[in-house]
């Protein structure tokens, strides 16, 4: 799954799972680092959505009046 | 034939007799019944007494009041008692008792007690009166109604009175010209045939009694003492149950009589009579001419307050139509006024609420936006939390695993003081592994004791246990 | 109730009756008139009576002799 | 109700109920050229009614002044 | 409803129930000038009404002055 | 639906529903912007037929000054 | 198996497996120390890869943050 095309809630979706998973211990410490960085990365695509989300949405709004 | 004595004789003894009997005059109450003046100026009298219960006569004397002494009393007594000294008075007198041979007994008198006289009178008044009262007729004719004109009068009186005449030129030449009719019905009104005549004229009258609408008794001139037949009791019982009413003008300069205490309308003098008379139809022509007045004040009033009421409608009604004119003239314009405020307000609202719109979209996005980067937060603290508690909880486990390694390193057992035994590079475990002369090395804490073997004793008890 | 022979009080009865309906009874403007002339009758009536000699009266007082 | 049996005080009673209706019961303004009308007419018979009135009872009036 | 048969206070009516639609924001936009059409007609027919009852009022009224 | 076809009321009441969505239904943040885009195209239909709206009746208000 | 290779997750199990053995077998002295030795060595490469797991984690979270 391309980082582009994975929606906000999926990514969430993953975040949660992998947290899940780190929380109960089950990935191999050689794979923690791994994880680390993927959630890191979902994280960032969706602070990334919700940055362009805003912005699109003050803009539609600025169109408004 | 000497026990006889002449007539002479006899009146003259009876005259000695009665002179020394009444030496002095007496006092004496009796009635007159009879009373001649003389040509001469002497009074004779004849006196009687009568029985109250029957009227009987049980006394009678003769008597005589001389000229000289007449002269006196007689003005005496009739100041006093306004009263003529007449027949029928009962009267007080102080009289010498004196007998004549050929006369026979005489009562001169020398003295009149007016006093006496007028209380008897006034007793005999009150009689009558009461009498009155109590045949419950005394206000019989008060009661009538006098008409309200008095037109047709029936009269009693003498017809050669002065008063007649005065009373009947009064009433024809009235100041108005009323036309008041009167009919003349004669008695005799003095004297003792007064009490009869007057019944009688009262009894023809009331023949006509529908037609007349009052009596006049009327009597001018005539001594006052002729009044004392108006106290009587049969007049007065006449008048007062006479069904018309009856007006008196007799005069009475005393107390008035008892026709007058009876009639209708006592007056005192017939002029007073006609006076009354016209006074009343004056009254009745003035209030005929007061309705006339009022009557046509009156329609002439609702005449006029019709008109002005009419005028007044008539002067409304422009001003109330116009007023609902204009009235009704505003309401297209407030109502258009009224539309084009509330479209103001619909189009303001309706923009308002676009805006509100933009509002809540702008608070709302904002809202999830914050919330999904206070959740992205979370995460994020989350992931290092976990992180860094899975690399602990690791290190954790590593070192309880270091110890337990530890705690089975065999270096720990030398450091609580016990040694290990070698032979040739072996763990010596069995007593047999050795030899007198052979050279063991003992490694304890912190270094190797090389030592030669000098004896070996085996423990049996040990053996027994392995 | 023929001229001639109303009484008086009749007379001044009915003037008083009549009186009384017009100040209170709120006449009607039509019977006012009417009611006008039978005042007026009435009173002429009382005034004849009082100051004519009526020929019936004095022929009665000429027989009463 | 023909015009000439309407008693004065019965004309007068309606001008009055009129005006009363059309001062104070909101009258519709198409009846209102009907209303005057009428009222125009009653006042015009009360008129004539109290004119006649006056000129008969003056006559009368003046037999007894 | 015919325009010349409905009566003023029908009209005046009408009018305030239009009114009241439009203060209670009922109507839709769509139909809200449809509606402010009709007020606009109904208040010409009363202005018409008025006109003419004032002017038949005046002659009447003239008459009886 | 067109937007040309959509009623004044219809359109406030997709706005509606819309706001309500955001408010209450956790939309996906990739959709957010949709959203927003969409009420502010039912905004500008709605503020045109406002518009248009506004200028017919000043038209009429003006007929009937 | 090269030192290298072996997984955290078989090094910590293999540690288990020895220290097992020691508790329950009463290994020779010489056993003892041999397996001591071993462990000793898993400990090292366990603690190296634990050490170097969490300097990579915390450069990412460095960099989420």
């Amino acid at each position: 799954m391309s980082k582009k095309k994975i929606s906000y809630n999926e990514a969430i979706h993953e975040i949660e799972n992998i947290l899940n998973q780190i929380e109960n211990e089950e990935p191999d410490i050689d794979e923690l680092s791994e994880n680390v960085k993927k959630v890191s990365g979902l994280i960032k695509i969706c602070k990334e959505k919700l940055f362009k989300a805003e912005e699109e949405v003050e803009k539609i709004l600025k169109e408004i009046e | 034939m000497n026990d006889h004595i002449s007539l002479y004789e006899l009146n003259h003894s009876i005259k000695n007799e009665l002179q020394s009997a009444f030496p002095n005059a007496v006092w004496i109450v009796a009635e007159i019944s009879e009373l001649r003046t003389h040509r001469s100026g002497h009074c004779y009298l004849e006196l009687i007494e009568k029985d109250p219960k029957n009227d009987q006569i049980i006394a009678k004397a003769k008597a005589t009041i001389w000229a000289f002494t007449y002269r006196m009393l007689k003005p005496y007594f009739e100041t006093s008692t306004k009263q003529s000294l007449t027949v029928g008075l009962k009267i007080l007198v102080r009289a010498k008792v004196e007998y004549n041979e050929l006369y026979g007994l005489n009562l001169n008198v020398k003295d009149i007690d007016p006093t006496f006289t007028l209380g008897d009178l006034a007793q005999r008044r009150l009689q009558i009166i009461k009498q009155l009262e109590d045949d419950g007729i005394i206000d019989m004719n008060k009661d009538l109604e006098l008409p309200l004109v008095p037109q047709k009068l029936a009269i009693i009186s003498s017809p050669s009175a002065a008063g007649y005449e005065d009373f009947i030129n009064q009433i024809n030449n009235n100041t108005n010209g009323y036309k008041i009719y009167t009919k003349l019905f004669p008695a005799i009104m003095q004297g003792d045939e007064t009490e009869a005549s007057v019944i009688n004229a009262l009894d023809r009258i009331y023949e006509y009694e529908d037609f007349f609408d009052a009596v006049i008794i009327i009597r001018g001139g005539g001594s006052t003492a002729d009044l004392m037949y108006f106290d009587s009791y049969d007049i007065a019982v006449n008048i007062a149950q006479f069904p018309l009413p009856v007006i008196t003008g007799i005069g009475h300069e005393r107390d008035e009589s008892i026709a007058d205490m009876v009639a209708h309308t006592p007056v005192k003098t017939p002029t007073a009579a006609a006076e009354l008379i016209i006074d009343i139809i004056d009254g009745f022509y003035e209030y005929l001419e007061d309705l006339r007045g009022q009557i046509i004040n009156t329609s002439r009033n609702i005449i006029k307050e019709d008109k002005h009421q009419l005028e007044l409608v008539t002067h409304k009604i422009p001003s109330v139509v116009k007023e609902i004119i204009s009235t009704h003239r505003r309401k297209p314009q407030e109502l258009a006024q009224k539309l084009k405020y509330s479209l103001k307000t619909y189009f303001d609202d309706q923009q308002h609420y676009f805006s509100s719109v933009k509002e809540s979209l702008q608070y709302f996005t904002q809202k999830q936006i914050k919330s999904k980067q206070r959740d992205l937060v979370f995460v994020n603290s989350k992931v290092a939390l976990a992180a860094k508690s899975f690399i602990k909880s690791k290190k954790h486990q590593i070192e309880i695993l270091e110890q337990s390694n530890n705690f089975a390193d065999p270096i720990n057992i030398l450091n609580k003081g016990y040694s290990i035994t070698l032979f040739n590079n072996k763990t010596v475990k069995e007593i047999h592994q050795i030899k007198q002369g052979d050279f063991i090395t003992t490694r304890i804490q912190n270094g190797e004791i090389i030592s030669k073997v000098e004896q070996i004793k085996a423990l049996k008890h040990v053996q027994k246990e392995n």
